[in-house]
């Protein structure tokens, strides 16, 4: 399985994927085609190692939830994008299919307020119960004070 | 007979239940006089010192006293972030601090010394604070680093505590980041210094100058 | 008789030893205890639950086959003193009543209650 | 006039002896432990260390006693003083040369055996009396190892017992006086070994010591325990390693069999006792803990038998060859 | 006379209790800041709740105001134990967006110092694992000195070039800060040499030893798929049989150009991870000998004398950059907006993504094997919080 094929694979099946590079190949698709994209990445291009989940703050533009799976014995490496849109904060959530997406949900959930939805266990994990806010979103600023602390 | 029900649930201060900040800072900041020893034997030694001549005895008592403790300072091992690794290394074979009487103890009920070693963090905080609540007196406290002392280079994140002297009582501030273990050792004898001066001045002397 | 007295008067010292140097203590150390000093350690975080809780049967299952090789033991004192009077009739004797005794061991190893879960 | 003072003077001398013993062995370990890991130990208080365990417990005598909120506070304070009975009561019957010790009982090694393993009533009272999670696991285990190792404790103190025909500890330590019971063949190597491994496991020393884990139960039993009761569970526990070395160097080594007058018996008796203390400190820093159901299976598959069948052998050698040097 | 009320008892079939027992943050063996919530019947784990974040320090957000060439000193931070390859995350996914080129010196200079640096952290993960596995008051506290003691020789080293212990901002954009000092090589081969036969000797130490054995063997056993699903890396991944390395599955910094050999074990259990790890002592080892011999001469960075905020700035882009750290895969996911900052910094902690394995494999366990699989995990939590 190289990058080319795979690129022609996911044109094939996805039809709204916006598929470019080589290395990682970065594959972006609609909210609604994101676990089966990530089911089709790991049965039929054997991208069973689950490397990272996370997302990007577009300001204006809405959250954007990032992924990036590889098949360690081709070396190939996928990086799948979604766009939640503006004002949207729920994702489908990956980890029926990849039970690593665990942990790395629920840190998503805790820095940027996306609601996974399936998710088994969704609760902050770096900080703590009683925080307000999510702060990698954008408009949440660095020395935000947390009394009494500071 | 009386079956004893589950432990009693500690209610740790709110924050929000305080005026402002200076108020909350005071409530850990606070050092109450005569944590050395119990009422009566305050009494005895005021009354012995009064007499002619009775400081001689007080103050060698006082002096073989603070030897003892100065002598044997345990540190609880308790380590927060890289300065942790440094405190290792300052524990390990080339600069052993067990030559001072210092062994490290897992439990803070054995020990006299706490080494915050490394960023504190707010969800760490309240767990510090317990932690050095249940060290026994009398105790002391070793700041090791820049964000131990000041938050450091993550000062100006909003997971970062600005310096562990807002949660707890500090007697020695260790600069560096990580300071090196002969920094650490210096550290350490500073507060065997000050431990020997545990009586004289009648308080604790004030902590060395802090250096972000 | 004398040796015993000894004994007790050692076991008296002991105990006046603990109990002096507890006082001592008592003198000397403050005394400051307030409510967050006096929770349970428990690494730093709250207690959650209670330490008394009932234990499994497996931690008394090892209890039971000590008392059986326990009982052993006691017999066995007094067959080491006499072991030389009693000259090789002794030695049969004792092991026909350790191969009894090692039946329940052979039961305790085949019920796997020596694999302590 | 002195007649009557005989009594008490001679547990106060022995006690204070021991107390002294058990202090310096402190010391005696950390520069030990020290020197294995290439470091220089305790060094700046005192010369070369010395008065390292004198300022320890000055200073936990002036520590703060915590007694915590939710600990069953009788039996939490009364657990130190339980503790450290019958760790410093084993001496009673050991005799530190012909005819010097407390009291040189006719069942002198019953008494050893018996007092020597009350200690787990303490350990176990300060465990429940706590009411600390770790403590009372560490409770439990102990329990669990304590009674699985005291089996095959009394069985490999039992063979030379069984060699010199008495149970009388001054009896035992002469019947040794042509040959060291550890050079008695093949009986002897063996029965040290299984001597040597349920001591360090009875006295839940390294890598035994699983109820003290620290990287599993923190400090295990004494977990809550600070000031002098945490001084005199230390204490305790020492002077019960230091007992067992004793007990060791008499059945095994020859007491104060050596060369040299007589009144260097005494002298002897204490390098051979700490030579087996050695040995258990070597032992400890030496390996890796193993687990709880591993030291209890060591225990009943492995030892308890094998003591056993130890056992047997030597009565059929006693019965059928004699003793030599008896 | 008081009865409190009676509490609400869960038996199971074998009547025991569950104990809800804390571990951390404030544990001997917790490897920092570390609180597992175990539920206990008896002495067997049947569930763990991990609670990490006690040493969160906004990395990915203070990432977003500072510079590039401020972070790299700060990225060490992250992974305090091998600060060398986690600062080589970033810098690298930096080069990657501007496309920047590194000398071919400064590229063995990199690799020389990531090597070193997984050296010593392995030699403080063996040390930390014994002092898991045998106490502090035991034989694991006289191993866990030895490795300290050679890993002093390695932080001398680094202390000679770049003048710090521990936390270095050795690598920048474009190359390293500093060429070598006279007479480093020769210190380094023979720190080398000496670490070399010292490794033996713990593995004789080690390996000989049945109660290590027993400790080991069959605890923790992780399998092929869970591996890859979870996401874990480096020796975890290798000790579960999949012989992937990312310094030869995707060559950087010219690991092309040495000769090494990527140890695997499919044991999957923590002596597998140890045997893995082990091995890979040597074979950095070897890396280490093979770039000082080879070492190029030439400049130590395409952009000396890194100063303003301009010489800074990086095309706008993104780059998902990883190394081969200690702990397994670092990687940087970095995007650039054009200016001095980057816009977004993901970290991909390797320790983050392994300690996630732990609730699925703590369960079943003994408290004794927690601590073993922790260790054998090697998690740093200035990675796992950031």
């Amino acid at each position: 399985m190289t990058a080319d094929q795979a690129r022609v694979l996911i044109a094939e099946r996805f039809s709204g994927a916006q598929v470019d590079g080589a290395a990682p190949v970065v594959v972006s698709v609609a909210r609604d085609a994101w676990l089966d994209l990530a089911r089709f990445a790991k049965e039929t291009l054997g991208c069973r190692f689950f490397s990272f989940l996370s997302a990007v703050d577009w300001k204006d533009e809405g959250l954007e939830v990032v992924c990036k799976v590889d098949n360690l014995d081709a070396g190939l490496s996928l990086l799948l994008k979604t766009r939640l849109g503006p004002g949207v904060s729920a994702c489908p959530s990956l980890v029926p299919v990849y039970a690593g997406a665990n942990w790395m949900e629920r840190e998503c959930y805790d820095m940027f307020g996306i609601a996974f939805e399936g998710h088994p266990d969704l609760r902050r994990i770096l900080l703590g119960d009683d925080w307000v806010g999510h702060p990698l979103l954008k408009s949440y600023a660095v020395d935000t004070p947390y009394p009494p602390y500071r | 007979m009386a079956v004893k029900g589950p432990n009693p649930p500690v209610l740790t201060p709110v924050w929000r239940n305080f005026k402002d900040l200076q108020e909350w800072e005071a409530l850990h900041q606070k050092r109450p006089e005569g944590d050395k020893h119990s009422a009566l034997f305050e009494r005895v030694t005021e009354g012995i010192h009064s007499f002619p001549g009775g400081f001689l005895v007080t103050t060698v008592a006082d002096n073989f006293f603070n030897w003892a403790r100065k002598s044997s300072v345990w540190p609880v091992t308790f380590g927060l972030a890289c300065c942790a690794i440094e405190m290792m290394a300052t524990f390990a074979s080339r600069f052993d601090v067990e030559r001072l009487g210092m062994v490290p103890w897992a439990s803070p009920r054995h020990s006299d010394l706490m080494i915050v070693s490394g960023t504190v963090t707010i969800k760490m905080a309240p767990m510090l604070t317990r932690i050095y609540d249940q060290m026994p007196d009398p105790k002391w406290a070793v700041s090791m680093g820049s964000c131990a002392n000041s938050g450091g280079p993550f000062r100006h994140g909003y997971h970062v505590v600005k310096g562990v002297d807002r949660v707890i009582p500090v007697d020695v501030y260790v600069p560096g980041c990580p300071p090196p273990p002969e920094s650490l050792l210096n550290g350490l004898l500073l507060l065997q210094d000050q431990i020997a001066h545990f009586r004289r001045t009648g308080e604790r002397p004030a902590p060395n100058p802090k250096e972000d | 008789m004398t040796g015993y007295a000894s004994v007790v008067i050692y076991l008296g010292l002991i105990v006046a030893f603990a109990v002096v140097s507890l006082g001592v203590a008592r003198v000397l150390s403050p005394r400051r205890p307030f409510a967050a000093k006096l929770e349970s350690y428990e690494c730093g975080a709250q207690p959650v639950g209670d330490a008394w809780v009932q234990f499994p049967v497996g931690f008394y299952l090892v209890a039971l086959l000590f008392i059986v090789f326990d009982a052993l033991a006691v017999f066995l004192f007094p067959w080491v003193l006499a072991l030389r009077g009693l000259g090789p009739g002794g030695v049969v004797t004792m092991v026909i009543f350790l191969a009894i005794l090692s039946l329940g061991w052979f039961y305790a190893y085949r019920e796997r209650i020596l694999e302590w879960q | 006039m002195t007649a009557w003072l005989l009594p008490f003077l001679v547990p106060f001398i022995v006690m204070n002896a021991i107390l002294g013993i058990v202090t310096y062995v402190t010391l005696l370990e950390r520069k030990f432990a020290a020197r294995m890991q290439s470091r220089i130990g305790p060094y700046r208080v005192g010369p070369h260390g010395l008065l390292q365990p004198i300022a320890d417990a000055i200073k936990l005598m002036m520590k703060e006693d915590v007694v915590p909120t939710a600990a069953d506070r009788p039996i939490y304070n009364l657990a130190p003083i339980v503790f450290v009975l019958p760790c410093m009561f084993i001496f009673a019957t050991i005799p530190f040369a012909p005819g010097l010790g407390v009291a040189d009982l006719n069942i002198g090694i019953l008494f050893f055996l018996a007092v020597s393993a009350m200690e787990i009533v303490g350990l176990f009272m300060a465990g429940w009396g706590s009411n600390n999670k770790y403590a009372m696991l560490s409770a439990m285990r102990a329990v669990n190892q304590v009674i699985s190792y005291d089996l095959p404790f009394i069985f490999s103190a039992l063979t030379p017992v069984l060699l010199a025909g008495s149970l009388k500890l001054s009896d035992i330590a002469a019947a040794q006086a042509g040959l060291w019971f550890i050079f008695y063949p093949v009986i002897g190597q063996l029965a040290f070994i299984a001597f040597i491994v349920s001591t360090v496991a009875s006295e839940n020393r390294a890598p035994f010591d699983i109820l003290e884990a620290e990287s599993e139960l923190v400090a295990g039993f004494r977990v809550e325990y600070s000031g002098m009761k945490f001084a005199l569970i230390q204490l305790g526990e020492y002077a019960h390693v230091i007992g067992a070395s004793f007990l060791g160097a008499l059945l095994f080594l020859g007491a104060w069999a050596g060369p040299g007058p007589e009144w260097l018996g005494p002298v002897w008796f204490l390098i051979t006792a700490m030579l087996i203390f050695l040995l258990v400190t070597w032992v400890r820093w030496s390996f890796v803990r193993i687990r709880v159901d591993q030291i209890l299976a060591l225990s009943w598959k492995a030892l308890l038998p094998s003591t056993l069948l130890l056992l047997i052998a030597t009565a059929i050698v006693v019965v059928w060859r004699g003793v030599p040097g008896v | 006379m008081t009865i409190a009320a009676p509490r609400h008892v869960e038996l199971d079939y074998t009547g025991s209790e569950r104990l809800t027992m804390n571990m951390g943050p404030q544990h001997p063996s917790a490897h920092g800041v570390f609180r597992a919530i175990l539920q206990l019947e008896g002495e067997t784990v049947v569930g763990v709740d991990a609670v990490i974040g006690y040493l969160h320090r906004c990395h990915e957000k203070l990432a977003e105001t500072l510079t590039y060439a401020q972070y790299p000193s700060i990225a060490s931070k992250t992974d305090y134990v091998a600060a060398m390859t986690s600062e080589f995350a970033y810098v690298r996914a930096a080069e990657m967006i501007g496309k920047i080129e590194v000398p071919k010196r400064a590229q063995y200079l990199r690799v020389i110092a990531a090597e070193l640096q997984r050296v010593a952290s392995h030699l403080l993960w063996l040390g930390t694992w014994c002092l898991d596995m045998g106490g502090a008051l035991g034989g694991g506290a006289t191993i866990f000195l030895y490795c300290i003691r050679e890993r002093e020789m390695i932080l001398d080293l680094f202390e000679s070039l770049v003048g710090a212990r521990l936390l270095y901002g050795f690598y920048q954009v474009g190359g390293v800060r500093y060429d070598l000092p006279a007479g480093w090589v020769d210190t380094c081969r023979q720190t080398v040499d000496v670490i070399d036969t010292r490794i033996d000797e713990y593995q004789r130490m080690l390996e000989d030893n049945p109660f290590f054995q027993v400790r080991t063997q069959g605890v923790g056993v992780i399998s092929r798929e869970l591996a890859q699903e979870v996401g874990i890396a480096g020796p975890l991944l290798r000790g579960s049989g999949v012989a992937f390395d990312i310094r030869r599955g995707e060559p950087y910094s010219s690991y092309e150009d040495f000769e090494f050999r990527v140890p695997v074990e499919t044991s999957g259990d923590c002596f597998g991870r140890y045997k893995v790890r082990m091995a890979e002592f040597r074979e950095s080892l070897t890396i280490v000998r093979q770039a000082l011999d080879r070492l190029p001469d030439g400049p130590i960075s395409s952009r000396p004398g890194l100063k303003s905020v301009a010489q800074t700035r990086i095309p706008k882009g993104e780059a998902y950059a990883r190394v081969e750290g200690a702990r397994g895969e670092v990687g940087c996911y970095l995007i650039a907006d054009g200016s001095a900052k980057p816009y977004r910094m993901k970290w991909r902690g390797a320790s983050f993504s392994n300690l996630a394995i732990l609730p699925h494999i703590i369960p079943g366990h003994k408290v004794a094997d927690v601590v073993a699989i922790m260790g054998s995990v090697d998690p740093v939590f200035g990675e796992v919080d950031r």
